[in-house]
């Protein structure tokens, strides 16, 4: 790996990120909403690294990340609306309007707790944790894996999304929530506050992809790909793969969470839909088109198609989905290690003059 | 296929313009209802602008696709209000579409023309809502099925796309009904998701509450589960004779091109037909076919008009003359000047309520004909006006954006 | 000879003498309908409508109708009105129907300007109120005529069973015959009031079996004027009840095979894309939106431009949407898959990528909505026993399931290119070795899997709607029941998939629609708890990673 | 003179960009049985790869009965009568063994050719008795069996094979190498041998060619080579 | 006895592919199974690394049983396994497949803060030495060729350090010369592993075999002995080595 090259990259993302975009925000030539949506496209930047891990190191294909991202997005939105709220329960708790529309009398006892941050951010953690051990537990003990596991996975995505979905689970059903006004005091329509997101994402999207740099570059991480390219032979060499792969899911659960959790104030709505299978494939999207299997990749990935997603609704409203299509086709096509892998091949022809590449491309031609 | 279309009879690309957002879905789920909404919008842009603009300037339209996705509404009225700085957003069908939205109204001052009927309970100083209330539509509706014309039903099957609009609707509904006296076990509830497709079961479940006769289903099933489930209804055997539909959101667009054969003889209440007789509404008509076929939009001359079609039109009128009264563009000037206003709609003469943002209107239930067209069966005599808090559910409250700046507890007596 | 017809005869017998007294006045009525049609006066035809609405005569009520629906005209001096507009030549014609005297169907059709229409004000449609309940006695339509019996239950007025049993003189229509003897029945059931005689008609009305019977045996066995003939009427209601289960559990049954049976078609196409050719083809559902569209495509091609009106385009579609399809899933193979054999996980993308396209297209193309004309020979439904109804469309696809399975089972496990198609999709290089020409072999694989979505495409057209996006509905179902019965199974992909359906139904019916998903959901998550892969995974070293 | 039917001029090919043969040629006579040996990983495999077209050749020629055949495609070639038994047997594993030899007849131009099932079911009788049985199933000397049963279905001209008695018991591979003699004698079908048993080696072959590193640095007729010679080539 | 076999059998719908009567192995012995292919070899060797589920038996591995264990207590146990068909990790390098193989603690967060350290480095570049990967250690493995990946694969149940090694034809696809150097290196490990191999090579079997040799037929034990009461076994010669075994005449 070129270490240079790599600085290089950093050196632009944080001169871009951390510098230019916000000093652009407080002199007023970047817009708050630009900012807005550069923090939320950092979250789904967070959950990507879950992705990569889980998938591009590990080759599970968990189709039910989206969904971990909606339990921590839930949990800081039940807190905001709880704070928000307007209306009173029979108990003398304040409860979310949706609530008092639907002639509910008292707030359910699943909401007390969100009446805390402290709790909020604590269960938001936890209940996506919680999730992936028992789910993974009962999948990955059966040796579930492959399609079967993406299928699996699925089906949980979906059952919850169908869950979510509906009134009587109190959770504000199609709507979701929304109609935030603070987080901890703050006004989250004020510019300052915005900015503070945008920077606490991209600061927490730094650590995650400083964290899982650590640990894919541990040995944790050679046993997670041992497990990708050959479950049986790892454990034949005693790793217990169970417990790696528990691990890992409960660590991109976790990513997800956090991201949830940063997006919701910024977005100031979440609702089923993020929950949907579309969404995790989406997800799984942003990570091969950035590269499976490189951090980097993840992060790039996720933030060129969201910003694309943004850009192409509105420059191109009526043909962007062929636009968004035939990039998603030709980006496979021609650049089969995604958009990092095409980076990384015009530095590497650039830089060719100086020395060769004794890089070998080929592949098993001959499998069984 | 359009793009820019809106803008292609500017002739005078040098004149000043005045920006509005277009907020509709053109893909996803909800593209079946609301890309029409859009045409007709870029319809009435290209009229005024044709006519010499607002305020002697061009509205120029600012089309985004928030793709039936809700995340995706809040931002890109996000995006409109702030980056593009629209003076007006006309958009919106789905109650979830605008509470998603609500707050960024709200928050950024912005003004959203929402031209849908609606479950009311509401009052937000950002929004004017065109569409109906339930007053306008809902509790009509069952006001004329229970009566001696209507049929005399006494058994009532209420379905719904699970989201606020059919759960609140079904509410207000529920309490209209048991105030009639309808006894409850008379009254059956039942919701699917949006995009729901197989009806065999609940279909099988009308047919079983229907056995004892004089039963109807009221229907708030949403966007593209309403085809198959009129099929099953159909194929299960039942018929408007047996057990009709009252739909609250079937209109003439989602029925153009549906095979109606099984749905003749089904009910839906609206505040407009395309079938009303009335030159303006003829030339309306003309107008928006000659529109979709110049354009090329798909379906060309053979589209239809509905009543959201309809509202969504006359939201662009009354912002233009709302802007005309106030000599200015600015929000907080251009929402006094709407209250009051008058409009001569496709459907007749309209009027702005005096305080609470609606629209009063004609209400009018209308029989599927073969075509794909309703016959006018029964309509109220004059404008109804509009109650955005139903007098069943929430007697003690009320909106008025003049005295009270919006929702307001009425004074118990 | 049973009770219901001795009943039957007796009710007869007594509409002899009620005939008899509208046949002395038919001369008078005559006469009075001439008024109404070209009345001597401005109050003439006031009175010719009061006196025939006073008459109650079946015979007027086509006429009297007619004049209430606005659609009263004259043709060649005889009163008629019109049916169903229709498209002949470019022009539109309409069925006509003679009113009077006689009320049949004339032999053309004609256009609308042949026909004078007949102003009749709002002030003399209003007498017609007092026959309102009855006009539709005898309407051409027998839906409308179900809806005038029904009707007449709560109508005031003591004559009505006369009339009833003389419009019932002349029923056709099974349906609509079971609707009025019900009628008939239960008018004559609460007159009865002897103890033999009530449970003469409850044995009628049980026997003729109608719609509301277990109502309104219910009511009579609370509140009948023959006390002793409650308890008769409770025990025909406990009877019937039971009956009335049996029935909803095969009809049940039959729902879970239906919808089982959508769902094989379409896993079947996916099953050999993705279970033999290893491609995770996201744009599946998107096949099955051509395989719609090309019907719709070839019903407007029948019927708008070839003017064929029948259900001729039904049964080409069926072919076109197999092979159009199946074409577009070869130029998707040879433009795009071709490249991504050695990386299956890629071919996710490219057809993610590729399904956005084609939705998009669709959209751009066709519009938001369209919809495909159920042929006639599918509507309705089987009547396997009273209020039984298998409907036809589902029988068909019912059916097309068996035959397509069937076909593709043999085409797979009986053929040369059955072997030649496992052999590709399980190692492509060492059957390019044997002699195997691979890229045909891709291209005939792909061209069957797209081709088979297509052909559950056209069928769906049957049951749902045609829009742009309408792939993506059951494809994660399809999905489920792919991976339940075990990648690339076809005997697996029909258990599962009759599996699936039958449950979703039986749970449906217990629980709402979704909550009975959700479990189906859960179901599946425990089953691949025991099942890791699927119904029939592969046993021994061959299913080692 | 015999005429040589497989005719491999300086042959390059690689991975990518790794290079695995630089320039190798050779010849195969028709009747003989030739056979390239040499160390792991010097490109015996490669090579025969390269002759069949799994692997794009980048440079040389590859002559078949004097027709040129580098660039047609691999099923072409198999169709002309070049059989390949690869090296880990590469059984089409969720086929039954009938099927397997079925699709061995693919290489038969005529349609209606049968599985010469007496003449494989002598040879193999294990084959005959797990007809049924999938492919995959089989242990891995039964898969060997199976492989060079199924290259023998197509009725080929020149037989291409990479260390064909690896894990097959030692009668068998006995009578593989008394097959390969008479196929070679009698019936006039070339071999192409890689192995790496000189025991097995010697008593079929006619003519050696030794490799290192991609590329032939020895060659000679059987009766030019002792049995030491043989291993000095091969410790090469 | 580190090892104890009895009446393991197993079936594949309805066939017996093993029927074992009786199996002993002491610690630090070196036993080659040999047989007809498809006589349950490699089956015999999936139960005791806990790959297939015996249908009935009893194996007992110094002192625990082993049926109805995991592939990794196995493992764990002290089985170490090379198969017929090369099973690494492909898109590792050479020196990764080496370093995960290592004996050291192998759980979760062991791994987490794992530091490599000289003394493994040592031991992982004189075993490549050994399987002559010394100069394809940085190499990705899946681009060896396949002999290479048998060596590469005997590396991994070398650096595993188990107290069982069961190795299935480690001489198949390799030269003679190799294949002596495979004997070597076998019975170099026997004097610290107990091992089991497979194999068809008589030369290879002669070479290694100086304790007992047991004969698998048809899923049964046919005989144990040394390796000349072995090859002169005249039911081992009609059904398994031949009629005239040329292999050894040649030797
Ligand atoms: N798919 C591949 N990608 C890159 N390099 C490869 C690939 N396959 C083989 N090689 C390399 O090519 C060289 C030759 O491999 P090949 O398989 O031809 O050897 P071989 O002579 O057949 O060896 P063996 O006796 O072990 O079978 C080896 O160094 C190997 O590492
Ligand atoms: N899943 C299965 N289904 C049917 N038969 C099987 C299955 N697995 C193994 N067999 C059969 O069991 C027998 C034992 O196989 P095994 O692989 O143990 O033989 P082996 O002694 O290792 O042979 P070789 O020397 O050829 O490797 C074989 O006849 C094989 O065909
Ligand atoms: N307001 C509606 N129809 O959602
Ligand atoms: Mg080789
Ligand atoms: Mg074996």
């Amino acid at each position: 790996m070129g270490n240079k090259k790599d600085f290089g990259l950093y050196a632009c993302g944080i001169a871009l990120f951390l510098i230019i975009l916000p000093l652009g925000n407080v002199l007023g030539f970047v817009s708050g909403n630009t900012i807005s949506l550069w923090g939320r496209y950092f979250c789904f930047a967070i959950v990507a690294l879950g992705v990569d891990l889980i998938w591009g190191y590990t080759g599970i294909l968990s189709m039910c990340q989206a969904f971990f991202f909606c339990l921590g997005g839930y949990s800081i939105a039940m807190h905001i609306v709880l704070k928000g709220a307007t209306a009173s329960g029979a108990n003398g708790i304040p409860m979310p309007d949706f609530m008092a529309w639907n002639q509910v009398e008292t707030l359910p006892f699943f909401w007390v707790p969100f009446q805390s941050f402290g709790l909020s951010l604590a269960l938001g953690l936890l209940i996506p944790a919680a999730f992936a051990l028992v789910f993974g537990y009962f999948i990955f003990r059966s040796r579930i894996r492959g399609v079967y596991m993406a299928i699996i996975t699925q089906a949980l995505a979906l059952a919850m999304w169908l869950i979510f979905l509906r009134n009587e689970t109190m959770l504000g059903g199609t709507n979701g929530l929304t109609d935030f006004k603070t987080l901890l005091g703050l006004s989250l329509s004020t510019p300052g506050v915005k900015l503070g997101l945008y920077v606490v994402s991209l600061l927490t999207l730094g650590i995650a992809f400083w964290f899982s740099r650590k640990l894919v570059d541990s040995k944790f991480g050679k046993v997670l790909q041992a497990i990708r390219d050959s479950e049986s032979r790892t454990s034949y060499t005693a790793y217990r793969v169970m417990h790696y792969k528990l691990a890992i899911f409960i660590v991109a659960a976790l990513l997800a969470a956090v991201a949830g959790m940063l997006y919701v104030p910024q977005t100031g709505i979440i609702t089923p839909g993020r929950m949907d299978v579309r969404a995790s494939v989406e997800m799984v999207m942003w990570v091969a088109i950035g590269g499976r299997g490189k951090l980097k990749g993840a992060i790039l990935g996720s933030l060129i198609v969201n910003f694309l997603y943004s850009i192409c609704t509105s420059l191109f409203p009526d043909s962007w989905l062929f636009i968004l299509g035939f990039l998603f086709v030709t980006t496979v096509l021609y650049f089969d290690k995604g958009l990092l892998g095409m980076l990384e091949t015009v530095v590497a022809k650039l830089g060719s003059k100086r020395k060769p590449s004794p890089q070998p491309a080929g592949h098993e031609v001959m499998q069984s | 296929a359009c793009g820019g279309s809106g803008s292609g009879s500017n002739q005078e690309s040098k004149k000043e313009t005045v920006k509005v957002g277009i907020l509709h879905s053109l893909s996803g789920t909800m593209a079946i209802s609301e890309v029409s909404l859009k045409d007709v919008v870029q319809m009435a842009i290209d009229e005024i602008n044709a006519k010499g603009g607002v305020l002697g300037k061009q509205i120029e339209p600012v089309i985004v696709d928030p793709a039936s996705d809700w995340d995706l509404f809040a931002e890109k009225s996000k995006e409109l209000l702030l980056d593009k700085k629209v003076s007006a957003v006309f958009g919106c069908w789905t109650s979830v579409s605008r509470k998603s939205v609500l707050p960024v109204f709200e928050e950024n001052n912005g003004l959203l023309f929402y031209p849908v009927q609606y479950e009311g309970e509401e009052c937000s100083t950002s929004v004017i809502y065109t569409g109906a209330t339930p007053n306008q539509q809902l509790i009509p509706a069952a006001e004329y099925m229970m009566s001696e014309e209507g049929g005399g039903y006494k058994k009532f099957y209420l379905l719904g796309t699970d989201y606020v609009f059919p759960r609140t609707a079904n509410k207000i509904l529920k309490a209209f009904l048991l105030s009639k006296g309808v006894p409850k076990e008379n009254i059956v509830e039942e919701y699917t998701p949006f995009h729901h497709q197989d009806y065999q079961t609940i279909v099988s479940k009308v047919k079983q509450f229907a056995a004892g006769g004089k039963a109807c289903v009221l229907s708030t099933i949403n966007g593209d589960s309403n085809v198959p489930f009129y099929k099953e209804f159909a194929n299960q055997g039942l018929s408007a004779a047996t057990c009709p539909i009252m739909a609250f959101s079937v209109a003439e667009d989602e029925l153009r091109a549906t095979d109606t054969e099984f749905l003749v003889g089904h009910l839906a209440a609206w505040n407009y037909f395309q079938s009303k007789e009335s030159p303006e509404n003829k030339k309306f008509v003309e107008d928006f076919r000659a529109f979709c076929k110049k354009n090329n939009l798909p379906g060309g001359d053979k589209r239809v008009t509905d009543d959201p079609i309809c509202w969504a039109y006359t939201g662009v009128y009354l912002w233009a003359k709302a802007a005309e009264k106030a000599g200015s563009f600015e929000v907080s000037k251009v929402r006094p000047a709407l209250y009051g206003l008058e409009f001569a709609s496709p459907d007749g003469l309209v009027k702005m309520d005096m305080k609470n943002h609606h629209l009063a209107k004609p209400v009018m239930i209308g029989e599927i004909k073969p075509d794909g067209q309703f016959d006018i069966i029964w309509q109220s005599t004059g404008l109804v006006n509009p109650e955005p808090w139903s007098k069943l559910t929430s007697p003690d409250k009320d909106c008025d954006h003049v005295g009270h700046g919006g929702t307001y507890t009425v004074a118990s007596k | 000879m049973n009770c219901i017809q001795k009943v039957w005869l007796v009710i007869l017998l007594s509409i002899g003498i009620g005939g008899g007294a509208f046949a002395q006045q038919a001369d008078s009525i005559s006469i009075q309908v001439a008024a109404v049609l070209s009345p001597p006066n401005d109050t003439a035809r006031s009175q010719a409508l009061r006196y025939l609405a006073a008459q109650k005569d079946p015979a007027t009520f086509p006429l009297l109708a007619a004049i209430n629906d606005k659609k009263l005209y004259m043709l060649d001096g005889k009163p008629v009105t019109t049916g169903e507009a229709e498209n002949s030549g470019g022009k539109e014609v309409f069925t006509v129907f003679y009113l009077y005297p006689q009320n049949k169907e004339a032999a053309d059709k004609l256009p609308a300007d042949r026909l004078q229409k007949v102003e009749i004000s709002r002030s003399e449609r209003l007498i017609l109120n007092v026959v309102l309940p009855y006009l539709n006695l005898t309407s051409h339509d027998p839906q409308k005529r179900i809806m005038a019996y029904g009707q007449l239950v709560s109508a005031q007025d003591t004559g009505k069973i006369a009339i009833l049993a003389k419009a019932l003189r002349q029923e056709a229509d099974a349906g609509a015959l079971t609707a009025g003897k019900e009628v008939l029945f239960q008018l004559k059931l609460d007159e009865a009031f002897s103890e033999p005689e009530a449970k003469a008609y409850i044995d009628s009305l049980d026997q003729n079996w109608g719609e509301n019977v277990g109502l309104i045996l219910k009511k009579y066995a609370e509140e009948g004027n023959v006390v002793s003939a409650r308890a008769y009427a409770a025990e025909k209601v406990k009877s019937l009840e039971s009956l009335q289960g049996r029935i909803e559990k095969a009809q049940n049954l039959f729902s879970g095979i239906s919808l089982g049976s959508i769902l094989i078609l379409i896993a079947l196409g996916l099953a050999i894309v993705y279970g033999l050719a290893g491609i995770i083809n996201m744009a599946h559902g998107e096949f099955l939106m051509i395989g719609a569209y090309t019907t719709y495509c070839m019903q407007s091609l029948v019927i708008d431009t070839l003017g064929v009106n029948s259900d001729l385009y039904f049964w080409v579609s069926i072919p076109a949407s197999f092979i159009v399809a199946g074409a577009f899933g070869l130029v998707l193979e040879r433009l795009v898959i071709r490249h991504l054999y050695a990386r299956p996980l890629e071919s996710l993308l490219a057809t993610w990528g590729v399904s956005l396209i084609m939705v998009q297209a669709a959209r751009s193309i066709f519009g938001d909505l369209t919809a495909v004309k159920a042929p006639a020979f599918l509507a309705g439904g089987w009547q396997l026993m009273p209020h039984l109804v298998l409907p036809y469309n589902r029988l068909f696809i019912i059916g097309l399931t068996a035959v397509v399975v069937s076909l593709t089972y043999l085409m797979l496990y009986r053929s040369r290119l059955g072997i030649r198609i496992r052999a590709v999709t399980q190692n492509r290089t060492m059957s390019a070795c044997l002699g195997v020409e691979t890229r045909r072999v891709d291209a005939i694989t792909f061209f069957l899997g797209s081709g088979l979505a297509g052909l559950a495409g056209c069928a769906m057209t049957l049951i749902g709607n045609v829009v742009p996006d309408m792939g993506q509905t059951y494809i994660v179902d399809s999905f489920l029941v792919v991976v339940t019965g075990g990648v690339g199974k076809i005997a697996g992909a029909i258990v599962s998939g009759l599996g699936i359906g039958f449950l979703t139904k039986v749970l449906e019916s217990f629980y709402e629609a979704v909550y009975g998903k959700v479990l189906i959901l859960a179901l599946i998550v425990v089953f691949l708890q025991f099942k890791p892969r699927g119904l029939f995974p592969d046993k021994g070293r061959i299913a080692e990673d | 003179m015999n005429a040589p039917i497989l005719k491999v001029s300086s042959l390059t090919s690689a991975y990518g960009q790794s290079t695995i043969l630089w320039g190798t040629s050779l010849e195969v006579k028709k009747g003989t049985v030739t056979t390239v040996m040499g160390r792991n990983g010097v490109g015996k495999t490669t090579l025969l790869k390269t002759i069949m077209g799994i692997v794009p050749p980048k440079d040389g020629t590859i002559e078949y009965n004097g027709e040129a055949v580098t660039k047609l495609p691999v099923f072409k070639k198999s169709r002309m009568g070049i059989a390949y038994v690869p090296q880990g047997r590469e059984i089409i594993p969720k086929l039954t063994v009938y099927e397997n030899l079925k699709l061995g007849l693919e290489a038969v131009s005529d349609r209606k050719a049968k599985i010469p099932e007496d003449e494989i079911y002598t040879l193999f009788p294990i084959l005959k008795d797990f007809r049924n049985r999938l492919g995959g199933n089989l242990s891995g000397g039964q898969q060997q069996q199976l492989a060079i049963a199924r290259a023998l279905t197509g009725r080929p001209s020149l037989l291409l094979l990479d260390e064909p008695t690896e894990g097959i018991q030692p009668s068998i591979s006995q009578e593989i190498g008394q097959i390969l003699r008479t196929l070679a004698r009698e019936r006039g079908i070339s071999v192409l041998l890689v192995e790496q048993k000189i025991d097995f080696a010697s008593p079929v072959t006619d003519y050696y060619y030794f490799m290192s590193r991609g590329a032939v640095v020895s060659e000679g007729s059987a009766e030019e080579m002792s049995l030491e010679e043989l291993q000095n080539h091969i410790s090469l | 006895m580190l090892l104890t076999v009895k009446n393991l059998s197993v079936s594949f719908g309805g066939v017996h592919a093993l029927n074992l009567s009786r199996f002993n192995l002491l610690d630090r012995e070196l036993r080659v199974i040999i047989g007809p292919n498809g006589a349950g070899k490699s089956t015999y060797l999936d139960i005791l690394c806990g790959k297939t589920k015996a249908d009935t038996g009893e194996v007992h591995f110094d002192g625990h049983s082993v049926l109805g264990k995991s592939e990794v207590r196995i493992a764990d146990m002290g089985i170490g396994r090379k198969f017929q068909k090369p099973s690494i990790f492909p898109s590792l390098t050479v020196y990764d497949n080496m370093l995960l193989a290592f004996k050291m603690n192998k759980g979760i967060f062991a791994s987490l803060f794992f530091k490599p350290n000289q003394e493994m480095d040592d031991r992982i570049h004189e075993v490549a030495l050994k399987v002559g990967l010394q100069k394809s250690l940085g190499k990705v493995a899946g681009e060896l060729s396949h002999g290479q990946k048998q060596w590469l694969e005997i590396a991994i149940v070398v650096l595993q350090d188990p107290k069982l090694m069961l190795i299935d034809e480690p001489a198949a696809g390799m030269s003679d010369e190799e294949t002596e150097k495979t004997g070597e290196l076998l019975l170099q490990l026997a004097r610290q592993h107990a091992i089991i191999v497979i194999e068809h090579d008589m030369k290879f079997v002669e070479q290694i075999a100086q304790d007992l040799v047991t004969v698998l037929v048809r899923g049964k034990l046919l005989m144990e002995g040394t390796f000349d009461e072995v090859r002169n076994d005249q039911r081992v010669i009609d059904s398994y080595l031949g009629r005239a075994n040329v292999q050894l005449e040649n030797f």
